[in-house]
């Protein structure tokens, strides 16, 4: 018992490790569900540490995913770059234009927070739509070649799926070891009480900005990930409606704990595969869904994994 | 009798503040609770006034049970609760804020301005505070505020949760003034009070309350006279 | 005066208006090394609106404050905090999101000491950790010296208002500061209370911090202070010593009244 | 055709659009004023108030009844939400309330499509006649009607919230339930109100827009953005901030689209709103 | 796959919920008839042919994943639908990726180069742009305005537009855009007025059409208006109903069969699949029909060709239908073209009295 409270989280890590040869049964379908499993948990998770940690409310996340993925778009299917330079310029790019906007943005609270981030999501798409040139415009950007690692293309969706997820298993520890270090403990102060928190010392939109940028940088990986898997984007998937789905897999899985977030992400995007069957009625089911997961687990699904976790171990 | 709490016991989620708590409060009477810090003076006040579920004995008023009926019922029969931590609406105006106290009872307009020229003689910086956001008065300012909204009721029976805390000396002699003002006119009141020398010297009972237990109950003047009293409440 | 070096905090003719009500108006004075000074008032007299000028929370919209012959007034609250000024609130103001634990709190007052990086929490754990560590351990003491022993997994919210004061004490001692800001934190402690409460301020002067106190419990004030500074509608009504104070006509008027409660001078 | 007739004409487009926005506004700040919560629903309160509007009048329904019954079908849905779905999570995160009406809105629309289906239904205007023309520019007679609506709704919602002790009550409620409980305010009452009023206004938005817009089940989506940008460039909860921000919306998108670029209006319409958040960061017209 | 298939499974992405989702009904519904009527008729040499369909929700991520979820999950022979650039975009990566030929019919231009799976069932944007300045000239109409949506179809028509402005001798006075879900348009149109066109062209379908329609009569801009060949169908006649602009749709001769020729060789297949699409749906078949039953004619003559289910060999058979007359048109597929139709097999409608008309 004591050994699997400590190392539990090996278990998620040889399921998936096994999942293609097993349940996924080398389908390119069922690995594939779970690569995009994968790119939205690394959405979710930095988001995470932006709203759950930090309390800044973002309806503008989906900005930064935008922005890895047509950097990766337009730097590797346009510009012949490689797909790990590209992704990093990507990363470079976002975490530029976080720390660009960061402070005047971040000084912001609450709803006009959200309101702001919001605003940087329309613009971001507005202007992927506008420079069609350049991004495709609206009709998309295609072509984009499978990623490349030391020279051996990742053709293959199973060495695809592991690339992703062992990416995923990096940011999930990263985000961990950042809110469980004295950092952590600092965003907590800031979303708790941010002018009580100046008054020890803590400079806030210093903290708040550096937290931005890491966030950012986190989209635009999964950003670059999700275009060399579709080999096609188009601004359709990183509008504010998708900002506001992956606040939804927060609220969803439980906000401000990380796990939460990976398990409302993978809910969420299981969901669909599973729903699809009922037509017409799928988004009516999907809503009820929603609800009655809202209803009954108020502080999400982890929460209640973690009540049915803490019930069992009080009976051993 | 007013009030008369039989046996109860109530806490917070799985914690369990007060233990088979028994006190009455008769009419026109100033029932003062004494008890250290974190003694469950506060807690007792919230399970009267239907802030907080009671988890097993009766709260009768005036002969009508009012165990965990809902808040806004027990303000109706006439308990006027002045909380811990003011809970003002810091939105509102103080004027809107007075008028709220006001919100159960069908007042007319003659009774209304009767009751805020009392209020204003009282505390007259609430006045000139009228249209001021209550949220961006002084800390004290405030406290004089949720004492008078609570007025503003007309309650037979009165909880003050330190009404004092945070106020100047001179205004705390007011309150404890007023008390007595109240008193007269027939209100009766369960206060609790830090102050406790200036409370038991106007109280007629009082009890005294230990880790949510009711350890001593006698009048004020008997009390005031208790050594283990004077040495653990009054700092003597 | 403001180049003394007896003078931790000297106040030059602050000014603070809010939507017409003149919160501060042209108020002066100085807080010595070591000493205990309390401000004390009327109600909405501009006594935290003060604290509020000198902490960075609200700067003042003229005049100057001086931290160890700094000019500070309009730096932000955190640079103020790093040049070793630290306060308390009137209501508390506390960290509870995310289960912050008593101890979480605590180990807030170390953020200059830690200063921690999201290079460093990813990167140098191990470096973080020692850090870390020493911090635990000055924060468990300094619980135990104000009297929290054995609450630091406790959840803030459920302590009880006058432990939250502590709690809030405890957090500013970590920061280690030079000048320690008070606003009303013997408020809801009984008479009995307010005795090991004074013990504990006095204990504070000894390790050397100086205080600057607000506070309506005029036998705490009486007690404690070396000297005192009155408000009134913004304005200084008077300064002097406890005795002065305490003889003054105008603030025996004006805030007081007839003491027959509470005050009396006993040093 | 001439420049003033261009300037005219933007400006009646601005006010077209801009009453729209405003109407979604005001009913977002009612949930607001009264809960503290925006509320992601309100889009499709809009979609339900003009498609039942358009049902019930093609059934023959004279546009009076028609209106009210429509503005009254969604109170009922609103109330019955709040009953069923709200209340329980009372009490949990602003956050999890947020998502919980983001949830309810895709119920909606998918109980709007099946009751509606994919087509998209136009009303007729509530008056017959010609557009108006000025100099010029034509400005359509139903505008008339939603401006006129709107000052009414927000005459009368102004004066509940500032002037009723109900309105204050449920403003005192959403910022402090506990403290509002003790003033023997029921909490309870005072959630199921806000939703009903707020689905009212949505309905009614709705019902007075529906003759300019082509409305399907999806057609809730876009009113509710515009609508909380206004209601955040007016400064959350102020009723006639939002108003003057929906028309303010309506027209610099107008202007931007005649006199600079259709192109990139948006971009620019964005761009100024974080502008104005940034340098007015309690709204444009708040007062400090 | 040499193993006898007792079905051949086809795969159908529709955007049935969304901002598409009007389109994808029609395209499923005649997806679905044409599947049934083809299994009524014996299947393909006996054996039947399946349709699975999913909802791409309007979303091109959604489709990719719909897309991949009928290739490897349900291992279809081929694909059909699709309503929208992007969304062809997103399906066509994955169909190249995995080799099956998919049928898409949008305005995505198919670059047999990049796209060798590809066929699109769609006339090509410049058939429709060319048959409706055929007209222009015809009617000595040579300046014409721009009013694009934001959005794929807007770039499209404008880039088409262009193209063929010179050849048709009109001059393009002007461009401006707008947002599909803005719910007014007289300040562009205000703008286009000042420019004095002989007609506006605005590739969009469905609700922005017919607003840009309402506004131009409420401004008064008495001109023709063109829109994109997506409104031919009974949908936009009610949202045009009470419309007096004078309002130009190209479109697939299946919306007006009476007045094909008999010699037309689409007539008789158009005529076919109308009666039946009147007797299963009690309406019309529409362009966006024409074009599902089409994609689902070309499969299964590409299977009848190769008698096996070989996505491969599949492609190359529909690569290589010739002079094939189907209901948009008489198709012929070569290496480079996977359009397979022509400018011909376009026509112009427009309305009177809520009737579609072939204007004079
Ligand atoms: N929300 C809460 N959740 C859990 N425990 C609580 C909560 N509020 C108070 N308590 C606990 O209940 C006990 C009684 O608290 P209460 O506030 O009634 O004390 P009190 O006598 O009013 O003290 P004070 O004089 O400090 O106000 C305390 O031990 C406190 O820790
Ligand atoms: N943000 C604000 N907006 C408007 N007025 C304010 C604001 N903050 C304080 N005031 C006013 O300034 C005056 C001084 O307030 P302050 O809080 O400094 O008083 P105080 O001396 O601390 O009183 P107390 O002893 O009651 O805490 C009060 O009258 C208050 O109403
Ligand atoms: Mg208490
Ligand atoms: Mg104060």
């Amino acid at each position: 018992m004591k050994i699997l409270s400590r190392f539990w989280w090996i278990l998620p890590i040889i399921f998936i490790a096994i999942y293609p040869f097993t349940l996924g049964g080398n389908s390119p379908y069922k690995s594939g569900v779970l690569i995009f499993v994968g790119i939205y948990i690394i959405l979710a998770v930095s988001l995470d540490l932006l709203i759950g940690y930090c309390g800044q409310i973002s309806i503008g996340h989906a900005a930064f995913f935008a922005v890895g993925a047509y950097t990766s778009g337009i730097l590797t299917a346009k510009y012949g770059v490689h797909p790990m330079f590209a992704m990093l310029i990507g990363m470079l790019i976002s975490t530029a234009l976080a720390w660009a906007t960061g402070r005047p943005v971040l000084a912001l609270k609450e709803y006009y927070l959200a309101m702001a981030t919001l605003a940087f999501n329309e613009i971001v798409i507005t202007l992927i739509i506008g420079l069609e040139g350049f991004t495709g415009g609206a009709s998309g950007l295609g072509d984009i070649p499978p990623f490349k690692i030391f020279g051996f293309s990742l053709v293959n969706h199973i060495h695809y799926y592991y690339f992703v997820w062992i990416i995923v298993f990096f940011i999930i520890a990263g985000s961990l070891a950042v809110v469980k270090s004295s950092f952590g403990r600092t965003l907590i102060a800031i979303h708790s009480d941010e002018p009580a928190a100046r008054h020890f010392g803590i400079d806030s939109p210093r903290y708040k900005t550096r937290l931005f940028m890491l966030s950012s940088a986190f989209a635009s990986i999964a950003g670059s990930l999700y275009a060399h898997y579709m080999g096609f984007i188009a601004p359709d998937d990183f509008g504010v409606i998708s900002s506001v789905n992956i606040m939804v897999m927060l609220y969803l899985g439980g906000i401000g704990t990380i796990y939460g977030p990976i398990l409302g992400a993978t809910f969420m995007k299981i969901l669909p595969e599973i729903t699809y069957q009922f037509q017409d009625y799928e988004l009516l089911i999907n809503g009820i869904i929603l609800i009655i997961v809202l209803v009954f687990m108020p502080k999400g699904i982890y929460g209640i994994i973690l009540k049915a976790i803490n019930r069992v171990l009080r009976k051993v | 009798m007013i009030l008369s709490v039989n046996n109860l016991n109530a806490g917070y989620g799985r914690v369990h503040v007060l233990k088979d708590i028994s006190i009455e409060v008769n009419e026109g009477e100033i029932v003062c609770l004494v008890g250290a810090n974190g003694a469950g003076k506060s807690t007792l006040l919230k399970a009267i006034s239907g802030i907080i579920p009671i988890m097993q004995g009766r709260v009768t008023f005036r002969n009508l049970d009012i165990t965990n009926s809902r808040p806004n019922h027990i303000v109706k029969e006439g308990i006027s609760h002045v909380p811990e931590g003011r809970q003002i609406f810091g939105s509102l105006t103080v004027r809107q804020n007075l008028l709220l106290g006001t919100y159960i009872r069908k007042m007319k307009k003659e009774e209304i301005s009767r009751l805020f020229n009392f209020i204003y003689s009282l505390f007259p910086i609430l006045e000139k505070r009228l249209y001021q956001k209550a949220g961006t008065m002084s800390g004290g300012e405030q406290q004089m505020l949720a004492i008078a909204r609570g007025l503003m009721s007309q309650p037979k029976l009165l909880l003050l949760d330190e009404p004092s805390l945070g106020l100047a000396p001179l205004v705390v002699e007011t309150i404890l003034n007023v008390i007595q003002h109240l008193k007269s006119t027939g209100i009766s009141i369960l206060l609790v009070e830090q102050n406790v020398n200036a409370a038991l010297e106007i109280a007629d009972r009082a009890y005294i309350i230990e880790t949510g237990r009711i350890i001593t109950t006698g009048n004020s003047k008997e009390l005031r006279e208790n050594d283990e009293i004077k040495r653990c409440y009054l700092g003597m | 005066m403001k180049g003394s070096n007896d003078y931790i905090l000297w106040v030059d003719n602050v000014i603070k208006t809010f939507e017409g009500i003149h919160a501060l108006e042209h108020v002066s004075f100085g807080v010595k090394k070591g000493h205990i000074k309390a401000l004390i008032g009327p109600n909405g007299a501009g006594k935290t609106t003060m604290l509020n000028a000198i902490s960075g929370l609200l700067p003042p919209d003229s005049g100057s404050v001086y931290l160890n012959n700094q000019q500070i007034a309009g730096l932000t609250p955190d640079r103020i905090a790093l040049l070793g000024l630290s306060r308390t609130f009137q209501l508390v103001r506390l960290f509870t999101i995310n289960n912050a634990t008593v101890l979480d709190n605590v180990l807030l007052g170390a953020h200059k000491h830690l200063n921690p990086s999201i290079f460093e929490a990813m990167f140098y754990r191990g470096r973080m950790k020692r850090k870390e560590n020493e911090a635990k351990e000055r924060a468990l003491n300094l619980l135990k010296f104000v009297g929290l022993e054995g609450a630091e997994d406790a959840l803030p919210g459920t302590l009880s208002f006058g432990n939250q004061r502590l709690l809030e004490l405890a957090r500013s001692l970590m920061t280690e500061p030079k000048l320690l800001l008070l606003d009303e934190p013997a408020s809801g402690l009984n008479d009995a209370e307010v005795e090991s409460f004074i013990k504990l301020l006095l204990a504070i002067r000894d390790k050397g911090i100086t205080i600057l106190i607000v506070e309506h419990n005029m036998k705490v004030v009486m007690k404690i202070a070396d000297d005192i500074i009155v408000l009134d509608f913004g304005k200084k009504l008077a300064e002097g010593t406890p005795e002065e104070i305490s003889k003054n006509q105008q603030v025996v008027e004006a805030y007081l009244g007839t003491q027959k409660n509470s005050c009396k001078v006993e040093k | 055709m001439n420049d003033v007739s261009h300037i005219i004409q933007f400006l009646f487009s601005g006010i077209t659009t801009g009453s729209i926005y405003a109407l979604i506004a005001v009913s977002l700040v009612i949930v607001y004023k009264a809960s503290q919560l925006i509320c992601f629903a309100q889009g499709e309160f809009f979609v339900f108030g003009a498609l039942s509007m358009i049902t019930l009048t093609s059934k023959g329904l004279p546009m009076p009844i028609a209106f009210f019954a429509a503005v009254f079908i969604s109170v009922c849905i609103g109330s019955l939400i709040q009953q069923v779905l709200i209340k329980p999570i009372q009490g949990s995160s602003v956050g999890n309330l947020i998502v919980m009406t983001i949830a309810i809105s895709l119920a909606l629309r998918g109980l709007a499509l099946i009751i509606w289906g994919r087509e998209s239904y136009i009303l007729n205007p509530y008056t017959k006649g010609e557009p108006l023309f000025v100099f010029g520019a034509s400005l359509q007679i139903q505008v008339l009607w939603i401006v006129g609506i709107t000052i009414l709704v927000l005459l009368i919602i102004w004066y509940f919230f500032e002037k009723t002790s109900l309105g204050i009550a449920m403003r005192a409620c959403a910022e402090n339930p506990l403290g509002a409980s003790l003033m023997g305010i029921s909490v309870q009452k005072s959630a199921l109100f806000a939703w009903a009023w707020g689905a009212g206004i949505g309905a009614l938005a709705g019902a007075v827009v529906a003759p300019l817009l082509f409305i399907q089940y999806t057609s809730g989506v876009m009113p509710m953005i515009k609508g909380f940008i206004a209601m955040s460039i007016g400064g959350l909860g102020s009723i006639a901030g939002s108003v003057m921000a929906g028309f303010l919306l309506g027209l610099v998108e107008s202007y931007t689209i005649g006199l600079i670029s259709s192109k990139f209006s948006d971009t620019i319409v964005f761009a100024l709103l974080m502008l104005v958040l940034i340098f007015r960061p309690n709204g444009l017209f708040s007062k400090s | 796959y040499a193993q006898a298939q007792k079905v051949y499974k086809i795969g159908g992405i529709f955007s049935l919920t969304g901002y598409l989702s009007w389109l994808g009904e029609y395209k499923k519904k005649a997806a679905e008839l044409k599947v049934e009527l083809i299994n009524k008729a014996g299947g393909i040499n006996g054996i039947p042919l399946q349709l699975i369909s999913y909802d791409d929700t309007s979303s091109p991520e959604q489709a990719s994943k719909v897309a991949q979820r009928l290739i490897s999950k349900d291992n279809v022979v081929a694909m059909a639908g699709t309503a929208s650039v992007p969304i062809s975009g997103a399906v066509a990566s994955m169909a190249n990726r995995y080799k099956i030929p998919t049928i898409i019919n949008s305005g995505y231009a198919v670059d047999t180069a990049k796209d060798p799976f590809l066929f699109n069932t769609s006339h090509k944007t410049d058939f429709a742009v060319v048959t409706a300045f055929r007209y222009f000239q015809k009617k000595g109409i040579t300046k014409l305005a721009l009013l694009m949506p934001i959005g794929p179809l807007g770039e499209l028509g404008s880039n088409v537009a262009r193209k063929y402005a010179q050849e048709y001798k009109i001059t393009i006075v002007g461009e401006e855009k707008f947002d599909v879900k803005a719910p007014d348009v007289t300040s562009q149109l205000a703008k286009i007025r000042t420019m004095n066109p002989q007609a506006v062209f605005s590739f969009t379908t469905g609700e922005p059409a017919a607003l840009i329609a309402r506004n131009m009569e409420q401004l008064n801009l008495k001109v023709p208006f063109l829109v994109s060949h997506g409104n031919a169908n009974p949908g936009f006649l009610k949202l045009v109903a009470n419309i007096n602009t004078e309002i130009l749709v190209p479109s697939g001769k299946v919306m007006k069969p009476d007045a094909l020729s008999d010699n037309d060789p689409t007539k008789k297949k158009i005529l076919e699949f109308n009666k039946s699409h009147m007797e299963k749906y009690k309406e019309p078949a529409n362009y966006f029909s024409a074009e599902l039953a089409d994609a689902i004619d070309l499969i299964v003559e590409g299977l009848k060709i190769t008698k096996s289910a070989d996505p491969v060999k599949l492609r190359d058979a529909i690569e290589g239908i010739k002079n094939y007359p189907a209901m948009q048109g008489v198709y012929t597929f070569t290496a480079k073209d996977h359009h397979g139709t022509k400018p011909d097999d376009m026509i112009l409608l427009t309305i009177k009295q809520g009737k579609w008309e072939i204007p004079k």
